[in-house]
């Protein structure tokens, strides 16, 4: 097997240049990059295009790449958690382009797949619509929306081996694997990272194929944004 | 006046043995603490979770495990995890039979505007244009009247809408009202002590009224 | 949690009826739905259009539809492992549809997902391309191919539970999760099947959401069409 | 003349360390024996698998696990299990990045035919379409002549074809090609004991000859 094995997130992070398009997995805060965002952090880099679910919060996650005004532009389905984002969007600092979460979750697995076009219904008839081509199949309405892929994608998986191949938990699976396959680089950070043959080939999320660099990270906050209890 | 919990309570009764079901944000959550313990369903989570449990106890508390409302939750038995274009793909699909969400208006051919204010921070429209672009029966829970006292019941939305002709059912504060499929709100039910009177003056849309309106019925 | 369970093959395919269209999982004799085109055999039906991958042999699996006359149609990337179907093909009795494999494959995962249409490279310039919309992204050209939807899908699965989620095993994953989702009735045999809850749900490939009824199969063949050993 | 052992292992000299491969039915398989030890390369199989093992002994076999010839397989070490969407992703999406696969005929601009003859009876074209169209590199494995001793190296393929503007590189009993842009095969090695001019007499399509063509060397 092929092994992919990085040193760590600087390593792994170390030729993202300026003005590249990046893709982030996670939903809200659960399953992000923890690891790769705090090595970015560090790069004297902007000017980067984010696609992710979600901004982060102000002081965690993309939040962070926000304050350091390190991003021009998100590729988004709902953003908005954190203050610095709204003052940046207001005074035209910061681009945003909102896409129907499923729509967002599709372009970016097309991406992967090699489909550079679909139709969706997510969309017909609001300002989403406009500028698209709209066709009816089967007495309704459908919006032909294309790929996204990315110079790099990052994830975090629960676990990993050399081969690359990822096994995620929960719901931190979300967008990780689509994102995964839709980066020309795909750089994946795990919790546990075992040698290839350890993991059970049935129970693989990410075939290792998608994935370019793999290290263990550390550390993990994993920060709970809605922290809800049963009485 | 209905407080939150009995729109919950009403919209519960809408549910079905067996149905797989997609709960919006607010109101909509609450509408799992009604369901009849006698029905099987499962509640969808579209950030990968088939099944979702209880909120967790303080020591079940699982950071890698949330609802698409970012709160923390457990899997109920039997549940699937999936990543998120399987999520859509099942709401797409026509898999999920029953979504139930939150609403700015609602228009009396079925629009519904749920995401945008112009003027203000828009924070996205997150899976809401899939869910109710893609579900067989859609039920929105909301207050009849904005806080300045608009109806948000209307003949056009006046907000972004969120998708078209999709909306089957509205239960308010005031009234439980059916789209018409030629438009038009039909009033199905009265709020306990809400007159016919007070739902028509509070509907800017076309309101159908056809016969004695019984009043909600609370056990 | 839903309980999907019916008694066994006859009760699951107690409603088909004569011209439907069933999908059927399984790439070459790996992962059919053994009891299930056991219990179709006993019935009185005929002129179905089949989509499956392949079509069996002489045999064995859809094999012996088609030598029972049910089969009006089939809809497959390979077949012809079996003389019937070809006395069939050539004297008229049956039609066939060819499809490349990928297309297929992605065709039938769109049927599941509500996707109405997509475009794929395969097939371009080819006869397959043939009366097809054909269009240029990022200077290659793509065929626009349609969702495939059935009114039953008929799949094999090694677990499963009264829930309806599934695990494969091995290669007889195949086409059987795509088509789960694609059948308005999909019918799930599994090997073993245990009560919700007891499967990990981090390791389902196929949500129950998509199975409507499900039983636990018997005395299942397996045959292996190429026994190919090392020395 | 080089054997069909002979032509998988001069194929297997093309194979870079790092790559991810699809092989064919019938020659390309062969190309499995070849690949040096040293190199680290992953087997992608289009029913589901990623890293095909060798056969196994009767003892490993497993009715569950077979290649998209349908022979019996075993897994490789940190190899991974997949659906046919997620298989053909992979290929379509451009993450196999060599496939190697037979053909009945291949034209100068690279188009190549390998899936039906016109009045036999045709099994389809399985998912060989998807891995033309898709391959960023393509490697045909054949011989240099059809057994009544017609060229299968071609201006244009007289077959119906099964994807166009493709093939990159020809490897045949008599010689290795490659597919000039602008058209043509342009020479690259002979087989031992093969002359240029025999080479020139049985490819109908256009011939690049530049300079002196070494013979393959066999370790």
């Amino acid at each position: 097997m092929i092994d992919k094995t990085v040193k760590n997130a600087f390593e792994a992070v170390a030729d993202i240049p300026s003005n590249c398009m990046l893709m982030m997995g996670g939903f809200g805060l659960t399953g992000i990059p923890e690891n790769c965002i705090s090595a970015i952090l560090e790069k004297d880099i902007s000017g980067l295009t984010i696609v992710s679910n979600n901004a982060g919060v102000d002081d965690f996650g993309i939040g962070l790449l926000l304050k350091k005004r390190m991003v021009k532009k998100m590729i988004s389905s709902y953003v908005g958690e954190n203050a610095e984002f709204e003052r940046q969007l207001l005074s035209g600092e910061l681009e945003v382009d909102l896409i129907p979460q499923g729509t967002l979750a599709e372009r970016v697995r097309a991406g992967g797949a090699g489909i550079p076009a679909f139709f969706t219904p997510a969309g017909v008839g609001t300002e989403v619509a406009e500028g698209k081509e709209s066709r009816e199949f089967d007495g309704k309405m459908y919006l032909l929306e294309s790929w996204l892929k990315a110079d790099f994608s990052i994830v975090k998986a629960w676990k990993g081996d050399t081969a690359g191949n990822l096994i995620f938990k929960g719901t931190a699976r979300n967008f990780n694997p689509l994102m995964a396959a839709a980066g020309k680089i795909c750089i994946a950070e795990v919790e546990e990272l075992v040698e290839a043959g350890e993991l059970n080939p049935n129970e693989i999320h990410t075939p290792g194929i998608y994935v370019q660099r793999i290290f263990q990270g550390s550390n993990y906050e994993k920060r709970i944004e809605q922290r809800t209890v049963s009485k | 006046m209905l407080t939150k919990d009995q729109i919950a309570q009403r919209i519960a009764k809408e549910v079905k043995n067996g149905q797989y079901i997609n709960l919006g944000i607010g109101i909509p959550t609450l509408v799992a603490n009604y369901i009849p313990a006698n029905l099987e369903v499962v509640l969808q989570s579209e950030n990968g979770l088939l099944g979702i449990g209880p909120f967790p106890t303080e020591d079940q508390i699982d950071p890698d495990l949330i609802n698409a409302g970012k709160q923390t939750v457990t899997m109920a038995k039997g549940s699937a995890l999936f990543n998120s274009a399987e999520s859509f793909g099942m709401i797409r699909g026509g898999h999920v039979h029953l979504t139930i969400l939150g609403a700015m208006e609602v228009s009396e051919n079925g629009d519904i505007a749920n995401w945008k204010i112009p003027g203000k921070m828009v924070k996205g429209m997150g899976g809401a244009m899939d869910l109710v672009a893609s579900a067989d029966n859609i039920i929105v829970a909301m207050q009849h009247c904005s806080r300045s006292g608009e109806s948000k019941l209307l003949s056009e939305c006046s907000l972004p809408i969120t998708g078209i002709r999709c909306v089957k059912k509205i239960v308010t504060d005031l009234a439980v009202l059916e789209i018409a499929k030629e438009g038009g709100f039909i009033l199905l039910e009265r709020a306990p002590g809400i007159s016919v009177e007070e739902i028509k003056s509070k509907t800017a849309g076309k309101l159908i009224i056809d016969g004695e309106i019984p009043e909600m019925v609370f056990e």
